[in-house]
């Protein structure tokens, strides 16, 4: 076919092969750095105090709950016997899964050089850490005697014992302890370059000061640079296996014991899976509210970096949905009559519709995301990703509850019934979660401005380097 | 269109090898059948040890082919025709399936009719019977091969035509492969290799077997790339910069092997529930266990650690020597899935099992070698072409 | 426009990073000593309402432990002895001391109907411990390895922390504890050298199969 | 020429701005040619290819953040291995206690070997880079503040041999910059 004679057809295929920009066409290097850290620098907003306000109250009745739950003990949640892990690990594992897309985000698709992941990678491991606190403190309530809980701790003391290094509760508290002291490394080294941006924009005495203890004395120099990025790089390779392992080996808690429902070897990585699933689908729901409130957000969180968040929520909703597959069809083959039985009272026994809701928001929701149109349309994205966020916590109760409340003796069967405690905490985690991610998006730059930056194609002198 | 000489493969370079590859592969047939007569379980399950690790590796290719579309990728279109030739060998791979129709009763030991009895097996009996099982085989292959096609033949057609429709067309083909390739994996995965011992099960065992696959079709695409550079082709195409991502990409999916591995054996390891640990007790013991410890080091300690500077992974020669050594571990990985249920007592070599992977393996090079001259050796019109050609790390 | 902070800042960080290394390992030094039974519980040494003394009782009158504490080789506690046991020798000899008063007042003139001598506990073990006093005397465990030299004690005091990792060290090794049946009681027993009690201990260990238990249900029953 | 600090304290260079990073990476390799050693580009991000063009080495953290991680995996076999097998042996789940229960050790070796070498990243990222390091010559000059949001700088310090105050600002001027300036200490 000659060229400059294209059928239509061919037109548009072209058209669809560019690369959309990463960043809106027009945005320089001093508008990312003036807009950014003007959401910073105005005056708080009236909106601000008001979500705050509720966040903060949320955060009140988590304060006031746990406090009571510590002087009364465990009792006044739900959790009976046989149903021992019952909202607490529920909440739990819903938590620390949102909290692996930020890792995710900043460390995976760093390595594999997906430039998208700039404009998103701050707020998500903001989110990473705060989801990382809010999981923390069910555990810790759950041991019962909280002022005991530094019994998780390998160091020497009076009773001459030591921690059973064997157990996949022991590889939980070292996991997620690493995963957030990591995470808190990687965010931070992450925020310097920018700290150093508001500091030389500071213009009262206390941001100067905090602003400037805050970014080291950052200068920003090739011999800060180089050194900067290869720590960076490292950071990336540690966070990666990292976070894969974390949610294994939360699902380890379940897979390692015998449980029917729980004991089965395709957890680890469908943990991975659901966890990525549930931190996307959080990080959009919390993202797309953003762009609406700072609209020209939307210039450096275009609808393609959505798209492109939609695509992984696809692709983890359907690993998702495989494993929930094959647990089923392993629970038939395997020919073990309690397998059986569990699955099959978990897709028809009294927890049915959380089965159901499971299987609704998780697998046949998203599929909705292969149509362009509703990846596409920030709307639907919203409320796609809502779908996910419950879903996801419909599935771990439904991995924890159901295959509790029945035993292998019809005698120790019982129903788990929450208490007022159980939903006000799990109320209250919310409040926490978002009241530190108002103060972070009112104290700290939400987007990644240096990375940003970056990736402005003015901003790439090509060199050489061909083998 | 005519393909300028560095774009197509010159048959000279291998001179006699292509005869040399269809000679090697009709001794080694021959002498497999005279095998077979002498003792057919050990036939039965030397072949399908060497047709499951010739599958993973054109299943990887394959499963390469589906993502570079579906991400739409830029870096490694200059090498995609390769993937997609090893994907394409599935047609072959049918082919050579066809032996194992013949002996089947005794390498699935719940065909044969004397188990027919076995209260566990009843309870399977849904699923595991002779025409849903090789109903399904169909269906695999169905798939496999009608998925390797089209995205080959869109992608060649590109190169005549030069039309971008090729590839929105490709990425279409590859997005509507990716759950039936995940189920087809799965189950064929279930239906060869599990049902070997029809009390075991274990949910992750078909992302186990695509780990492998994907890993070992990497190492593969690496000595071919390296093949041809040694010849003269890809000169100023393929970079060390694509060295040194395929490097990271062998990094990884080692790692991943064994992150899969691992979860599988420790989680039986830990629970401890009979009917599962059977697989491994039996692998874990004797001069197996040798052999599985031997795995454990070769397939993820030794790799890891020569992957992990990264100096190795720029250099080509370096990167061939490990992707040799990890599909190596992979035939020995493919061999402690399968020979262990015919030699229950211990590992017994057998030169049935060198004949197979001579058999299936010098076939399959024909038929690599044939293709490599049907079309160009990249994709020489993709939109993305030069892209990944000027690809930086 | 000058730097916002100045000079000396810049040594700032290892200053504070050497104040907080300084810091926290002063912490943990003081935690792991004064937080611990070694310094919380050795040396208890209450006021008793009355004021018994050991070393007359034992060393210098030369009365053995189970005069008084009778069941401790046949019970797994170890007795308080009764008002009886001390009004059998205090009905002759000092009958009329001022300082037996609240035994005298409990014992009522052998009615033993009078408000009982509260005897301040010093050895004080958690419930959730299973201990047998039986047990271990019976096989070599003298009651110096737990108590000390109570024998020249004017005043009980508590001579052992009695933490849990003090316990494991002896059910670990008893060779260094056990010895001779005859020597129980006798407080002042002491093997000529370490080595000698590591012979005697490691011969008594295996002729008498003393096997401590480690595990948690060996106590936490 | 302007000055920046105070102009009776020591000098710490001549630095100059430039327009963009193309602009940054020519200049460091000028600079680089014209013989100069001590010598430091600013850039608001870190420039692609820019270590080769002032042909510094590659960062050696790698090397340090190995040794980091081989002393936490070595560390996590301790900590395991010692109580587990050593001083506490118990047989819980009827596992074995030693060795062979590596399966179960391995989560903890794995992150323990992560968090060492994180930290290790952390703290030798900041010893290399000198941070934290709160007063600086260069906060003296006013224009450097652009750094951090669209300014390129180059500042060439005065213990560099073939420093002299007017020449290496007349160079840094014929290379393009703009606000060649003089920084002296505070």
């Amino acid at each position: 076919m000659a060229e400059g004679t294209l059928s239509p057809v061919e037109e548009r295929a072209r058209a669809s092969v560019e690369r959309a920009p990463l960043v809106a066409p027009g945005r320089t290097r001093g508008w990312i750095s003036d807009y950014v850290s003007s959401i910073v620098e105005a005056k708080t907003p009236r909106w601000w105090w008001v979500a705050i306000s509720i966040t903060g109250t949320l955060l009140l009745v988590l304060i006031a709950c746990t406090t009571y739950l510590v002087a009364t003990g465990v009792g006044v949640w739900g959790n009976n016997h046989p149903v021992g892990w019952a909202w607490d690990i529920t909440n739990f594992v819903f938590w620390i899964g949102i909290g692996h897309a930020g890792t995710l985000i900043s460390a995976i698709l760093f390595l594999t050089r997906q430039k998208w992941r700039t404009s998103i990678n701050r707020a998500a491991e903001a989110m990473t850490l705060f989801a990382v606190i809010c999981a923390a403190i069910y555990p810790t309530m759950h041991v019962g005697r909280v002022w005991m809980s530094w019994f998780l701790i390998p160091v020497p003391n009076a009773n001459g014992i030591w921690q059973n290094f064997r157990s996949p509760l022991m590889w939980d508290a070292f996991a997620v302890l690493t995963y957030f002291l990591v995470s808190v490394l990687f965010w931070y080294t992450g925020l310097i370059p920018d700290l150093a941006t508001l500091r030389d924009r500071a213009t009262t005495k206390v941001r100067k000061f905090f602003y400037g203890i805050l970014a080291l004395g950052w200068r920003g120099g090739n011999r800060q640079w180089r050194h900067y990025e290869m720590a960076y790089l490292l950071l990336a390779g540690l966070s990666t296996p990292l976070v894969l392992s974390v949610h294994s080996v939360v699902s380890f808690d379940f897979a390692a014991s015998v449980i029917p429902g729980w004991h089965t070897t395709i957890f680890p990585p469908y943990f991975v899976a659901g966890a990525i699933f549930g931190g996307f689908a959080m990080v959009l729901t919390i993202l797309i509210p953003a762009r609406a409130v700072y609209r020209p957000l939307g210039d450096l969180i275009t609808v393609s970096h959505i798209d492109k968040m939609c695509k992984v929520l696809l692709f983890t909703g359907s690993i998702v949905g495989y494993a929930y597959l094959m647990e089923m069809f392993m629970a038939w083959y395997s020919g073990n009559p309690f397998e059986r039985a569990t699955f099959w009272y978990r897709a028809t026994g009294p927890y049915w519709w959380a089965y159901a809701l499971m299987i609704l928001c998780n697998v046949a929701v998203p599929q909705l995301l292969w149509f362009r149109f509703f990846r596409t349309h920030v709307i639907w994205v919203f409320v796609i990703a809502m779908f996910a966020n419950v879903g996801m916590w419909f599935e771990r109760f439904v991995i924890v509850a159901t295959s509790l409340t029945r035993d292998f003796l019809p005698s120790s069967w019982g129903m788990f019934h929450p208490t007022w405690v159980d939903i006000a905490m799990f109320a209250g985690t919310f409040g926490l979660f978002g009241t530190l991610f108002l103060l972070f998006i009112r104290f700290l730059p939400m987007i990644c401005m240096f990375e940003v930056k970056a990736v402005l194609p003015s901003a790439n002198p090509d060199s050489g380097g061909k083998l | 269109m005519s393909l300028r000489p560095d774009q197509k493969f010159d048959y000279r370079h291998v001179g006699y090898g292509f005869l040399a590859a269809c000679a090697l592969s009709a001794l080694a047939f021959f002498g497999l059948l005279i095998g077979a007569i002498l003792d057919v379980r050990q036939f039965a399950f030397s072949y399908l040890f060497a047709f499951v690790f010739f599958f993973t590796i054109s299943l990887g290719a394959l499963f390469w082919v589906i993502v570079h579309h579906a991400v739409d990728a830029e870096w490694s279109v200059v090498m995609r025709r390769q993937l997609e030739n090893s994907a394409c060998l599935f047609s072959a791979l049918a082919v050579l399936f066809i032996p194992l129709v013949f002996v089947a009763p005794d390498l699935w030991a719940w065909m044969d009719p004397a188990n027919a009895g076995n209260p566990v097996l009843q309870e399977k009996a849904a699923y595991l019977n002779r025409p849903f099982f090789w109903g399904r085989t169909l269906v695999y292959f169905a798939v496999f091969i009608g998925s390797a096609y089209l995205l080959r033949a869109y992608s060649v057609a590109q190169d005549a035509s030069g039309s971008v429709r090729c590839t929105i067309y490709n990425r279409r083909v590859a997005f509507a492969s990716i759950v039936p390739l995940a189920l087809c994996v799965t189950f064929a995965a279930v239906d060869w290799l599990m049902s070997l011992d029809w009390h075991w099960f274990s949910t992750i065992w078909g992302v186990y077997l695509f780990a492998g696959a994907a890993l070992s079709s990497l190492c593969v695409l690496v000595l071919v790339v390296t093949a041809l550079r040694s010849v003269g082709y890809f000169k100023g195409l393929i970079t060390e910069e694509h060295y040194h991502i395929l490097g990271k990409l062998l990094l990884a999916f080692t790692i991943f092997w064994a992150y899969i591995g691992f979860s599988q054996y420790m989680l039986i390891w830990y629970a401890n529930i009979p009917e599962e640990t059977s697989y491994f007790i039996l692998r874990n013991t004797g001069s197996w266990n040798v052999l599985s410890i031997l795995l454990v080091v070769g397939h993820f300690v030794v790799p890891f650690l020569l992957l992990l500077p990264s100096l190795g992974k720029r250099r080509p020669g370096f990167l061939c020597g490990v992707a040799g050594w990890i599909l190596a571990m992979h035939l020995l990985d493919v061999y402690l899935m399968v020979l262990p249920e015919l030699h229950r007592t211990g590992f017994r070599p057998s030169i049935l099992d060198l004949l197979a992977v001579l058999a299936i393996g010098s076939t399959l090079v024909a038929v690599f070698l044939k293709a490599l001259g049907d079309s160009a050796l990249y994709p020489i019109r993709d939109p993305r072409l030069q892209q990944s050609i000027d690809l930086q790390n | 426009m000058a730097n916002f902070f100045p000079k000396w800042t810049n040594q700032l960080p290892w200053k504070v990073v050497i104040c907080l290394g300084v810091l926290t390992l002063s912490i943990a030094a003081a935690v792991t000593y004064y937080f611990t039974p070694k310094f919380t519980r050795v040396g208890y040494q209450p006021t008793q309402p009355v004021p018994f003394s050991h070393a007359l009782h034992v060393d210098q009158l030369g009365m053995d432990c189970r005069t008084c504490h009778s069941f401790v080789e046949v019970a797994s506690h170890s007795n308080v002895p009764s008002v009886q046991t001390c009004m059998s020798c205090h009905t002759q000899i000092k009958p009329d001391s001022p300082k037996l008063a609240p035994v005298r007042a409990a014992w009522n003139g052998g009615k033993m109907d009078g408000p009982p001598v509260n005897w301040v506990r010093i050895h004080r073990l958690p419930d959730y411990v299973y201990f047998n006093h039986a047990a271990h005397v019976n096989r070599g465990v003298s009651c110096y390895s737990c108590h000390g030299n109570v024998n020249t004690m004017e005043v009980v005091y508590q001579h052992e922390p009695q933490s849990m990792s003090w316990c494991l060290d002896c059910h670990r090794q008893p060779e260094n504890a056990l010895r001779p049946p005859s020597e129980v009681f006798n407080l002042n027993w002491k093997a000529t050298s370490a080595h000698e009690q590591y012979q005697l201990g490691s011969r008594f260990k295996a002729e008498w199969g003393v096997n401590p238990p480690t595990d948690c249900g060996g106590c936490h029953r | 020429m302007d000055i920046a600090g105070n102009p009776s304290s020591p000098l710490y260079g001549v630095g100059a701005e430039f327009a963009s990073a193309v602009d940054l990476v020519r200049v460091a390799k000028e600079l680089r040619a014209a013989g100069y050693e001590s010598f430091d580009v600013f850039s608001p991000f870190p420039i692609h290819g820019m270590d080769k063009a002032v042909q510094s080495r590659r960062s050696p953290l790698g090397r340090i953040v190995f040794i980091g991680g081989l002393t936490g995996f070595l560390a996590a076999v301790a900590l395991q291995y010692i109580p587990s097998a050593v001083i506490y042996p118990l047989i819980v789940h009827g596992k074995p206690f030693g060795f062979f229960a590596i399966p179960a050790y391995f989560p903890i070796l794995f992150e323990t070997t992560v968090l060492f070498s994180a930290f290790t990243a952390f703290i030798g990222l900041l010893m290399m880079i000198g941070l934290p390091r709160f007063n600086h010559p260069l906060f003296n000059w006013d224009r450097f503040k652009g750094v951090s949001a669209d300014g390129f700088f180059a500042v060439i310090e005065s213990r560099d041999p073939k420093f002299s105050k007017d020449e290496t600002g007349r160079f840094l001027e014929s290379l393009g910059g703009s606000n060649v300036t003089v920084i002296h200490e505070d």
